[in-house]
């Protein structure tokens, strides 16, 4: 398919998207330059100002989650968020078609039926839309997707005055494709840093977010920062001035709350001085528990992380996580659930400083090991390649060929995610077996495979435990499904 | 009339994969590694597959038993479109098994199972503790219409 | 008015009530051992049950403040609580007619303008439609009210299985009104107490809640604490074996913390072994933030101190305290938010102990020199009646002529509630210096009477100054409230 | 035609109280205070004071600039049931001035306050900072119509 079939692309021929088509005659994007002098128009505070703003006052930015398929739908859907839950920062969520350059796909569903996309369709809506949604709200947007190549996309994005967007050549790659190799991934992401950096000298700053997340599930802190690091490096080295390094709640409040407190000192001991880094804090990004109350605790429990780590910005969940993308009224209610963690009064509450000095220590020793031999090389993108191919830098659960899977993660007694296997990683000696001691409680000393996959099961189900959630699935809220099971199956007949 | 089980391979082949535009990875790891433990020749296509790829596996693997589909991002119909199409053509001839999460929102039960059997799924399972089970149901029915079959011929 | 004027009792003349009237035959009010045999039928647990079983658990049992005039509206109330929040116990607010026996009052409002009522008017409806609501709904039941003699009440209650009922000859009269004599208000709650335990003796022990919230505003610890220890002597003598001490959260951690701490050692130092014991927050029951944020920060902040001062049961407040009733939703979301605190994700919120325990030091010696030399005394009616007259007992902004209001409280600088003045009450001169020296830092020694005044208001608007919410009154949610300046005032025409 | 105020006795006096199923004290406190502090001779009737109690009370002090009434609890217009009646004797004869939490409920702007001027009510006050001023205006007032009548007498 050919790119010019979009509006807000060269040569667009009036294909209609949902609601109503582009107002206005959809001539080539805008250049960075006339996108910065957009922006600067617009008069409203950039992420990167809401950012730096939060942090001088000491208060978590809050940020939901939020992409549905149709226009009019997210114009709704964000002037709600914002009227009833005012977040520091709004969301444009991306569909996973546009995600991976399916622009066709995702333009046929939102024709079709635009509530069959799992989010905004931002380049088949195209730019004039984008400035729409912008120009609604208050607060700044932040793009979040998950595109291993978002050249196209950051464009729309950037022509649609947005001064966020989320992403990495590695973190965009592993957890979100399978066969983009890394050299692809890396050197677009390399366009968009310097797409980043040419707006900057037009007075521009975007917050660039990189996605330590990755899969989400059981992912070693030292893995995500590790993978951050390097995505910042390559950032910073190509022009950008604000990065915001994301860090996924594991589920262990000393190591979280570490993970979050090494993110400056990382940012001090590896980037320029020029860059502003922030932290940020997804909270829980594993199997959510199903229960409604069970949910909003740990909604409430990631806010108080994301305090007492430090974080500038908290990326919230809702009570309906294990079911489906959430309807309005859920994200409002997260939202505010997770706004009462900044409240004033629960100053009093603090951490083991002990306990998070031991896990500090631990995770800046790790990531140490996994990034300063690959720093040191004169092409990091190349070195960066390497490593994954070797194993030297690796991820659980990879969606790609591109990593190796080989390390597996496990939680330890306490919860806390270890190494169970550290596969060809770098790591001395001392950490191997630190993380072989931390485990040896949970399994004994090589466990079974079988032993092994339900180890890591119910790792992956941790809160699900917590909670004392009984394993079946319990129905959906409300409209339970129907009953699926093989429901079609052909009674078999036996011949007698 | 036992004989047409004796005909059938011992290594059962299940061909594996998360639906096209979708990159979930961790249910697929989980179930290849189960289906191994009890045996199968899993092809795991991995995640981002698209109807094509299965189809390409399956004419590779003429002995499969199953095409199992994982989808959670809610784009499971749009990612299959053509499936119906590489059955029709005789590319996918094995049965075709969903599951995951079949839609997108939090309020489920739609229309969206008859929307996929309409699009050629054969079956929708919730669990993939199920799996095992429905590929012996499958089997054994396979034997039987098999064995009607080979009567009918000899009759 | 007579009181066989109204349904469920004697002579009922089928006055209609709102809705519609009670369905049957209005004959005598059942005896004790018929409502023991009724709520044993039941087969529901009794408030007592819940409060053991949450307290074994270690959760923090948790209830709203719920009542509206019509029958139909208050079923409908009540089963959306249980069906959206789940709280332990459910209440029935009576409203403030039927509290003072203005029987007369709250029917003519019942059936007028059922909305224009602060709460069900219980025996105007009458023990069969208490069933109802009894049988309607999972949770057991309290009554909440502010009855100086609450006998009529009780039985209709009892009547219609309800098995918790709240107050006291003190802490329902002194607040609760202007000309009631503490003999009669004592006299009235000695039978109810009575009652209690002659339905202990048919087998249903009665959760007697005893309101030490007394004016709510600014009441120190130790006069809380004080008043029901008294009371619930008295309610022991006289047959009462389950016994909430309810405290109201004044707004400092470890003051708040210490007083419900205070709780179980009171019990054991003052009560006879075979009575139930249960220390009961109420969440702030002085001048709420009235910005929505603010009113929910406070919330969850007060179900944090519930918890952490152990306990069994928390009342809860809404986001719309500050404006009115709330409506069904804040009940619920004010519900949800408050049982987040019994989250198992915050089990490492710890509080000052040695602050605590400083506290509770400082509470119990007070405790003691107030009731001490009254529990001495033969008959302890005579000595408490003789004290408030004299002023050796005392409450802050009484609504009675019977307690002299001679004691001044104020915030010290940290917040804790201190006396600034003691009146004459017989403090040894250790706690009267210490008290002085905490709020020397206030306003000095013997401010101006102005200061005074400044500085109470200053108190009593506490959290509205700590959320810096401003002075002038934000306008109500939703609809804002007409202006009403002088609206009728004639323009003053100056002769000329 | 200043005489008129020279008539006036200097001691203001102002008979405050809260509605009569009404318990709620605070503010009935710190209104009497600052009133007092501004110089007027309050005749606090306290919590829980039933119109007639007012009636009474406005029999007792017949100079009374203003009977003022609290009430928070919702429940004012029952509560002022008798007032039209009391006025319409004669019993109460000065401005009644209302304040607080006029009716049930958290969402407020209904026919509150037109019920309560159909009941006998002449002023609602949000603020009791707004008293002294509307206390001042309405002396003047009077004054300007005792003035005029008197202007009318003399011409
Ligand atoms: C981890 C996770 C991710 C990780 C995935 C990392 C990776 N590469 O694997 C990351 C962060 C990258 C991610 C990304 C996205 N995710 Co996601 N994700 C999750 C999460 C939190 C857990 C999924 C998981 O790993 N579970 C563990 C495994 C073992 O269980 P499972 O996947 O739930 O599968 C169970 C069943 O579904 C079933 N099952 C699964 N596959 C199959 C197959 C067969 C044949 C059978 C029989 C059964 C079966 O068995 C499993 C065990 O019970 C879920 C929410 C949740 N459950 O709590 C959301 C969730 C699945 N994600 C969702 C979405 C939408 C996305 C995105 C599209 C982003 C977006 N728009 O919000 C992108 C995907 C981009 C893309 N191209 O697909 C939605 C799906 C929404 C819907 N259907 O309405 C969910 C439900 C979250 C939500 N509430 O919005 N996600
Ligand atoms: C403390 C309090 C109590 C204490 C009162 C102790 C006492 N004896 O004084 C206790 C716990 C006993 C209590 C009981 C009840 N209360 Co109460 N109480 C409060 C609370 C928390 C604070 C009131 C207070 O003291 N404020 C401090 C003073 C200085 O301010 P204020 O009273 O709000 O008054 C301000 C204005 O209204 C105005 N104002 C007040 N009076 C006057 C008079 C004039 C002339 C003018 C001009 C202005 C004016 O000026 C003040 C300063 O700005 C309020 C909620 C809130 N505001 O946060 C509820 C509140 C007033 N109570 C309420 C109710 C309903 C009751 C009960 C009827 C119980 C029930 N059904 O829920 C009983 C009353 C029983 C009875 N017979 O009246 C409701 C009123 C509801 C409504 N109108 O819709 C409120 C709003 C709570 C709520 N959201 O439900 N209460």
């Amino acid at each position: 398919m050919s790119l010019s079939a979009f509006p807000g692309f060269p040569g667009f021929p009036a294909f209609p998207a949902h609601g109503s088509a582009p107002p206005s005659d959809p001539a080539a994007t805008p250049t960075p330059a006339e996108s910065a002098a957009y922006i600067t128009s617009l008069g409203k505070p950039t992420a990167a100002e809401v950012l730096d703003r939060c942090r001088a006052r000491g208060r978590v930015a809050i940020q939901p989650r939020c992409g549905v398929g149709g226009h009019e739908e997210m114009k709704a859907l964000l002037a709600t968020l914002e009227a009833e839950a005012a977040p520091d920062i709004l969301t444009l969520t991306i569909d996973s078609h546009t995600r991976l350059l399916r622009f066709e796909e995702a333009l046929r569903t939102l024709n079709l039926r635009p509530a069959d996309l799992n989010g905004y369709p931002m380049v088949a809506h195209g730019w004039r839309r984008g400035r729409e949604l912008n120009e609604l709200i208050e607060a700044p947007l932040e793009i979040r997707h998950g595109s291993p190549d978002a050249r196209i996309l950051f464009d729309v994005s950037v022509a649609s005055g947005i001064t966020s967007f989320e992403g990495g050549g590695i973190s965009y790659n592993l957890p979100y494709s399978k066969a983009v190799p890394l050299a692809e991934s890396l050197g677009a992401w390399q366009d968009v840093d310097r797409r980043c950096g040419e707006l900057a000298e037009h007075g521009v700053v975007i917050d660039r977010e990189l996605f330590g997340t990755l899969t989400a599930v059981l992912v070693p802190p030292s893995i995500s920062l590790a993978i951050s690091v390097l995505e910042a490096v390559l950032a910073a080295r190509a022009g950008v001035r604000c990065i915001s390094v994301a860090y996924p709640q594991g589920g262990h409040l000393a190591q979280d709350v570490a993970a979050l407190r090494s993110i400056p000192v990382l940012a001090e001991r590896y980037l320029p001085a020029g860059v502003t880094v922030h932290a940020v804090l997804h909270e829980f990004m594993g199997v959510f528990p199903r229960q409604r109350d069970n949910a909003e605790d740990l909604i409430f429990y990631g806010a108080l992380v994301a305090r007492l780590g430090g974080a500038s910005k908290l990326i919230t969940k809702t009570h309906q996580e294990a079911y489906g993308i959430p309807d309005t009224a859920a994200n409002v209610e997260g939202l505010r659930l997770a706004d009462r963690a900044n409240s004033p009064l629960l100053d009093f509450i603090t951490v083991d400083d002990d306990q998070v000095q031991r896990e500090m220590t631990w995770i800046l020793d790790e990531v140490a090991d996994l990034v300063e031999p690959l720093l040191e090389r004169a092409d990091l993108i190349e070195a960066i390649i390497e490593a994954f191919a070797e194993g030297r830098l690796d991820i659980p659960f990879s969606a790609s060929r591109y990593a190796r899977s080989d390390l597996i993660p496990r939680r330890d007694p306490s919860g806390a995610i270890r190494y169970l296997s550290t596969g060809e990683l770098p790591f001395s000696s001392a950490h191997v077996r630190r993380n072989t001691e931390l485990l040896h409680a949970v399994d004994g000393p090589d466990p079974a495979l079988d032993a092994l996959m339900r180890g890591l099961t119910g790792d992956i189900n941790h809160f699900r435990h917590v909670f004392q959630e009984e394993e079946p699935a319990t129905p959906a809220p409300r409209s339970a499904p129907r009953p699926v099971s093989a429901a079609r199956t052909p009674p078999t007949e036996e011949p007698i | 009339m036992r004989i047409t089980s004796h005909q059938e391979p011992t290594a059962r082949t299940v061909i594996l994969g998360v639906a096209a535009s979708d990159s979930h990875a961790v249910a697929n790891h989980l179930i290849a590694y189960s289906l191994r433990g009890l045996g199968f020749d899993v092809v795991n296509l991995g995640t981002c597959t698209p109807v094509e790829e299965f189809a390409e596996a399956c004419v590779r693997h003429p002995d499969a038993e199953a095409v199992v589909i994982g989808s959670l991002n809610g784009h499971i119909h749009e990612d299959l479109r053509g499936l119906d199409r590489a059955k029709q053509s005789g590319r996918i001839t094995c049965p075709v098994i969903v599951g995951g999460n079949l839609s997108v929102g939090s309020h489920k039960g739609g229309t969206s199972h008859d929307r996929l059997y309409a699009a050629g799924v054969d079956h929708i399972l919730s669990d993939p503790a199920e799996l095992p089970g429905l590929l012996d149901a499958l089997r054994a029915e396979r034997a039987g219409a098999a064995a009607n079959r080979t009567g009918l011929a000899a009759s």
